[in-house]
């Protein structure tokens, strides 16, 4: 809310009853939609809504199917393929858009390298990139191979590419889905600096808060339909929810059953140790929702990979029910009932070229088989299921999964991982991009299981999450167990204290609890 | 008594009839270095003109030959080649494929593709007359192959026979037997076959036999495979005769060169071998069975 | 209001479906109707058998490599790998029929023979890539050269043959016909069959398809990448067996020059049926329609003298980029047309 | 808290840098140790020399390789489009003898013909591939069946010879020296360089690393995708150019044999050098030392008589197949070391 100078002036990029279809499929419906210099406006709506599509649109990485777009006052049409980028309209995209082998420097200035002569100014690029990187607290290394990043920090390559160009428009689309507070509010900071310039900003994010506190004006998308724009300062989270979901959503998190002291360990680590994860300790009782919080990089996601096998370990032991278990491979852990859903979706949960049944019951293919053949009908009940469970709207089930939107993207790996029945569930970032009304129905089911007696890992850098779901919380920082919260302390303040490393875990003991 | 080294540069075995030389070679080495202790052969193969440049290079700069036995691969692209390597004052000995430039060569041994290509016509018109129909299945795309044709074709001219068409059937078996099945169900009359070459030759009587027309026709091949030969000496219907083309001309050339180093008087001069017909009569000097060709 | 959505997309989807299978299928008629223009001869019941046995060979290793493919490999041995397993076959039926005489024993030892060489011969492919870790393409490349010297060296340069006691036995394999379709030609549609199901109808075929897809969603979806990789090396290698053993009765013998090239023709075979080169989607039936296109072309070829013999491999490469070119376009343009 | 990593990384990062060049280089050394123990003549300067000017044919096409390469595609053609080059090179030559007599001219009208039908050659399997949108590996089989044929065609199925006039001019680019280096040498060195900073110093390089690993984001971040893999077919086809202008005057000819399997050669250049065939990531320094190491292999066979010929293609499988597990071998023991 820093820079409003900009309310009045006239837009510099508006669209005129944009209409959108995919082949048929309409996607959004005759939608007018502007933004002024210096201001932030969020875009807002429920999974599948046509936030990206819109936005897409607005880059001119899809042309619409009817309307008019204008940029600077004259009527534009986008040159396409990010071309648009040289007018200064910039994109975060929603989907990772990073090139694997290249460096962090080169897919930075990937597309504008600065040269001389025609060479390419390697240090100079590298520099800039560092001192990019440096202004956003992002500790990677130029030089180092994007495929050796983990999603949050290719999430912040991403935000450091952008902020990088000359921008008079930055569109992001979800940009905080992977951060942890500390990085949201690093982000913020740019943004309003940005701002402060003169910079026109597009935001979507499913994070009410977030918009509340960062945006001047909200539009609100449903089904491709523009329900309103409307300036922030008249709504509440309630009555933003209202507008996206259409119905009241009163409380996000279902009230926390006591967990039970004396039901027993499923899930026992001690002394773990293996990439990312420096002697980490901890035990997982039945029934009980375990959090882990930690700044991005502190090594959850490193300690949950270890676990499954899909990391080797160095060190340590992991018991499931009493028995020790030296999982190699991921069939393993999830034959003993242990499931991991990662938070990288795109590069490691879903096929992309494939449509959605194969992906749903990839993992769990076996169940499937009829006489040892697969059988297209239990695999059509299994989406049917997953789809009226998860609310996974997608057009048809052959549409490539590359096509549905990120949020219906998140709860089919969902459906993919919980497909599997485990008794033990790790979730990465479950809510990665998903609409709160969603968020709510899946915070009931995550809740519904642990009811059941499943166990559950929650890993996510969405702190109320953590904090309105979790039974303890443990808080990494840098591959360590950094403090460990239960009940009453649970709480914002203690675990961004133990993530920030300005509280110490107090006594060993405690923390390998 | 000096070391003598003599090298061999020859085409690797790629088909029947190379397999075949390289054979005798690797034979005549035994034969000659247990012979002659002071002789040492080296036998080096190559895939393909470049290949055996580089060979003869090798053969100079690592092996320091005082004699070269070549087969060439090409005849132009390697002239210069072998030019280099008689520059470095070695004995030269060329097989079959001449140089361009004679004088390079110290000895010259070699079979003869028109004399070859001509005894096979002069076959099929002692068999076949005006208005007979004969098919073709050439080796693959090279000089040899070229004049082997152009000596049958300009042999056969005006003698009434029709050449139906010609194929490349690249010295290969199964080449041999699709085309010729091809050929079959093209072709409701054909005469006889000329097959340039026995590996070819086993193909084509795969498919005459498979589409049961073997009373129709013969078959003349080329080269001199035991196989062959061997149904020649039996004599098979179907394939009369064969027409020489040695592969153990290879074996002469090193015999000459050795000689040229342990007998008393410079050897020099060209050694051609005929391509002579072979019959049921003669069939049985022409057999090696112990040869892989 | 997902569901509206599901309704109307079952008509669309089996069409696109259709349109698959098309693609190749049209350039395959295209080329018949200019087979049958060229020379009626063409459509012969006799050169249909031909052409029909012919590509049984290349089909069959073209359905392995449809495999290898898909799950993001490549093998390019499998030329080298028949001419290998023919030698070796002949060899051992050669030992057994002067030890024992022929019979048909001999020629069941030859083909047991050659079913553990594929498998041998695959697995070491599968091992070399997946726990050496070294390139598919370098792995292959290298194996491709080894078995092409073993069995020259085998045969001394020259040819191996069978001997003809055990030839006699063994022929009908490639001659006999049943209900008029030659024996090649039916163990050519049973392992497209068999291929087909493996790929489309088992977990297999899914796992090959992600693995090439995207191997990292493969190995967290608890699929066992190294071992399904090799899996795949294996089938093609019993693929590679099969061909040969469907090859040996047909001239009895084997040399350097066996299976020259088959690997690029296989290969040819699966990309012209659809099949990405990058992995992650294989189509068996395009493979088996790819296979028959290759070998139309080179018969069509034998039945005319339009163009000089020099040309043929001018207007082959013509004919498969056409016909990749065709096949690619009609289904856009028919795509478009659904939209 | 963002300190302490960043300062871990630095130095395990040079470090890192100089083992990606260090495994094929050491694959190459214990060749020449290899090779050294077998004859010592190895080490002669003629023999070196011989080496170093082979390997220049393979080493610069297999340049113009790395980069079609890590763009993602592939081009099979280049052995037959050398083949086809050398024909038409000697054809435009011995006419301007014919008409104008043999001057440095002639040389010059055939090298300048040379490399127009290279950029005309790439071109046309660049447009092929993205404007007609055909998988590389069909275009390229098909321009490689096209080019065979087509100087097969030319040279009446026999060889097509340079005129000696003009021979006689050319010759020296060949077998001259400069500074003790020889020409083909130089061509190398000078094609080596360019590739090098094209690849690691321009935008070009980048693009092509970008759309090799990931065509979306290439396309998405404004990079003419189609217009860079086009411009990577026309680099490979200079380069085939430039071995072409080198090639003609060693043996002066042309034939259907010229540049048989020069394609696998290179593209085995090219991975043994460290560049994945998937393309993404390309390592021109690697696919120079591969060139030398293939070059090396033939080489050495040549040195000794321990092993049958027969065995030839096998040995040099084996020892392919060991430099790259030896080079990734070396590789992933040192990283683990320095972690
Ligand atoms: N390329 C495409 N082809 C076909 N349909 C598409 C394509 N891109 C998007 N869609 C469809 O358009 C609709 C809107 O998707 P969009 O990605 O804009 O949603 P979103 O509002 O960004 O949702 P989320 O919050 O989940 O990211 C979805 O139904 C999606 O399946
Ligand atoms: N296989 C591995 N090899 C080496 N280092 C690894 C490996 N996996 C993770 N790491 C490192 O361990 C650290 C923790 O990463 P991890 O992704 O587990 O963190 P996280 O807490 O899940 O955070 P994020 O939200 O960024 O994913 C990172 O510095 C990462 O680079
Ligand atoms: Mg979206
Ligand atoms: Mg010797």
């Amino acid at each position: 809310m820093s820079s409003a100078e900009g309310m009045s002036a006239p837009a510099i990029l508006s669209a005129h009853r944009i209409s959108k279809s995919f082949g048929e499929i309409p996607v959004l419906f005759s939608i007018d939609f502007d933004i002024k210099p210096g201001e932030v406006h969020a875009i807002i709506g429920e999974n599948g809504a046509g936030k990206s599509t819109l936005i897409k649109v607005l880059s001119g990485l899809e042309q619409p199917t009817s309307g008019t777009i204008s940029y600077d006052g004259k009527t534009a049409v986008l040159p396409p393929n990010g071309e648009a980028e040289a007018m200064g309209i910039v994109v975060i995209h929603q989907e990772l858009l990073l090139a694997e082998h290249l460096t962090v420097a080169d897919s930075i200035f990937l597309g504008r390298e600065l040269t001389k002569n025609g060479f390419l100014r390697l240090a100079d690029m590298r520099a800039q990139a560092a001192a990019i990187l440096d202004t956003l607290h992002v500790n990677v290394d130029p030089d180092a191979r994007i495929n050796t990043l983990s999603v949050a920090d290719k999430q912040m390559v991403e935000i450091a590419k952008a902020i990088s160009r000359d921008a008079r428009v930055l569109i992001m689309d979800e940009p905080t889905a992977v951060l942890s507070q500390g990085e949201t509010q690093t982000l913020f900071e740019q943004i309003r600096r940005l701002t402060a310039r003169g910079v026109a900003v597009i935001f979507i994010s499913h994070k009410l808060d977030e918009i509340m506190e960062l945006a001047q004006r909200v539009t609100v998308l449903r089904d491709g339909q523009l329900i309103a724009t409307v300036g922030t300062e008249a709504l509440t989270p309630d009555s933003i929810a209202q507008m996206m979901v259409g119905r009241e959503l009163s409380n996000l998190y279902p009230p926390k059953h006591e967990p039970d002291v004396d039901a027993p360990v499923v899930l026992s680590v001690r002394n773990l140790v293996a990439p990312g994860v420096k002697d980490i300790s901890f035990d997982l009782r039945k029934g009980e929702i375990l959090g882990f919080a930690g700044l991005i990089g502190s090594g959850r996601t490193a300690v949950a990979e270890a676990i499954v096998g899909l990391n080797p370990r160095d060190d340590g032991t992991v018991e499931v029910n009493g028995t020790p278990q030296d999982f190699t491979d991921v069939a393993k852990s999830v034959a003993a009932g242990l499931a991991y859903m990662t938070k990288d979706r795109k590069g490691r949960g879903l096929l992309l070229n494939v449509g959605l049944e194969p992906n749903l019951t990839l993992l769990t293919l076996k169940k499937h088989l009829k006489n040892g053949f697969l059988d297209g009908k239990s695999e059509a009940s299994a989406l049917e299921r997953a789809v009226r469970r998860f609310d996974i709207r997608a057009r048809d089930a052959s549409v490539k999964v590359g096509q549905l939107s990120g949020g219906n993207q998140q709860k089919l790996m969902l459906g993919k991982t919980m497909e599997a029945e485990p008794d033990i569930i790790i979730m990465d970032e479950p809510t990665r991009g998903i609409d709160v009304g969603t968020k709510q129905q899946i915070y009931h089911i995550v809740a519904a299981l642990a009811a059941e007696g499943k166990s559950i890992i929650l890993i996510s850098s969405e702190m109320q999450e953590v904090i309105g779901l979790s039974h303890r919380v443990l808080v990494m920082r840098e591959g360590r167990l950094a403090g460990k919260l239960e009940g009453a302390e649970i709480a914002e303040a203690e675990i961004m204290r133990y993530a920030a490393g300005i509280k110490q875990g107090g006594d060993d003991e405690r923390i390998s609890a | 008594q000096d070391q003598i080294k003599i090298g061999v540069s020859i085409p690797a075995a790629t088909h029947g009839f190379m397999g075949g030389l390289n054979w005798h070679a690797a034979e005549a080495e035994k034969r000659l270095e247990a012979a002659n202790p002071n002789i040492d052969i080296i036998i080096v193969t190559a895939d393909g003109p470049a290949d055996q440049a580089s060979d003869l290079e090798d053969l100079v700069s690592v092996h320091q030959i005082d004699a070269l036995v070549v087969l060439p691969f090409e005849s132009e692209p390697l002239t210069e080649p072998v030019r280099a390597v008689a520059d470095t004052g070695a004995f030269i000995t060329v097989v079959d494929r001449g140089l361009t430039d004679p004088s390079i060569q110290d000895v010259y041994v070699s079979g003869n593709n028109t004399e070859m290509g001509e005894v096979s016509a002069e076959y099929m018109m002692t068999r076949l007359g005006d208005g007979d129909n004969i098919v073709i299945l050439r080796g693959i795309p090279t000089v040899l192959d070229t004049e082997r044709f152009d000596a049958f074709m300009g042999k056969i001219e005006g003698s009434g026979i029709n050449v139906l068409d010609n194929k490349f059937a690249n010295w290969n078996r199964d080449d041999g037997f699709e085309v010729m099945q091809d050929f079959l169900s093209r072709f409701p009359d054909i005469d006889g076959v000329w097959a340039q070459d026995d590996d070819i030759t086993l193909g084509v009587v795969e498919a005459i036999k498979q589409a049961g027309r073997e009373s129709e026709m013969f078959v003349v091949g080329g080269a001199g495979m035991k196989e062959i030969v061997k149904g020649v000496m039996d004599g098979d219907p179907l394939v009369p005769v064969d027409v020489l083309y040695p592969p153990a001309q290879i074996a002469t050339a090193m015999d000459v060169t050795v000689n040229h180093f342990i007998s008393n008087g410079p050897v020099t001069g060209s050694y051609i071998l005929g391509s002579p017909l072979i019959t049921q009569e003669n069939a049985e000097q022409f057999y090696f069975p112990d040869s892989p060709f | 209001m997902s569901v509206s959505a599901h309704e109307a997309a079952k008509p669309g989807r089996s069409f696109r479906i259709d349109l698959k299978t098309l693609g190749p299928l049209l350039a395959l008629i295209l080329l018949v109707i200019l087979g049958y223009s060229l020379n009626p001869a063409f459509l012969n019941e006799g050169n249909i058998t031909n052409i029909l046995t012919r590509s049984a060979f290349i089909g069959i290793i073209a359905v392995g490599a449809t495999f290898v493919i898909t799950a993001g490999g490549i093998d390019l041995s499998v030329g080298s790998m028949a001419a290998f397993i023919a030698g070796v076959m002949i060899i051992v039926m050669n030992t057994a029929v002067d030890a024992l005489g022929a019979s048909i024993w001999t020629v069941l030892l030859g083909i047991g023979c050659s079913l553990i060489l594929g498998v041998g011969a695959g697995y070491i492919n599968g091992f070399l890539t997946t726990k050496a870790k070294i390139e598919a393409f370098i792995v292959t490349l290298g194996t491709m050269g080894i078995y092409r010297s073993l069995v020259t060296y085998f045969a001394d340069g020259g040819t191996l043959s069978l001997a003809s006691g055990a030839r006699d036995i063994y022929r009908p394999v490639y001659y006999e016909s049943f209900l008029r379709i030659p024996i090649p030609v039916w163990v050519f549609i049973f392992v497209a069959i068999i291929g087909w199901v493996l790929m489309n109808r088992t977990a297999f075929g899914r796992y090959c398809m992600a693995i090439g897809s995207n191997e990292h969603v493969a190995r967290y979806s608890a699929i066992k990448v190294d071992r399904v990789k090799t899996a795949t090396y294996i089938l093609q290698g019993l693929c590679v067996s099969l061909a040969t053993i469907i090859y040996v009765p047909r001239l009895g013998s084997a040399s350097s020059a066996t299976g020259v090239l088959w690997e690029l023709e296989a290969i040819a075979a699966v990309i012209i049926g659809g099949t990405m080169l990058k992995g992650g989607f294989g189509r068996i039936g395009g493979t088996v329609i790819g296979a028959l296109i290759l070998t139309a072309i080179g018969n069509i070829l034998n039945l005319t003298e339009i163009i000089s013999n020099y040309l043929n491999g001018a207007v082959q490469g013509v004919i498969i980029v056409a016909a990749v070119y065709l096949q690619r376009g009609s289904l856009r343009g028919a795509r478009k047309k659904a939209e």
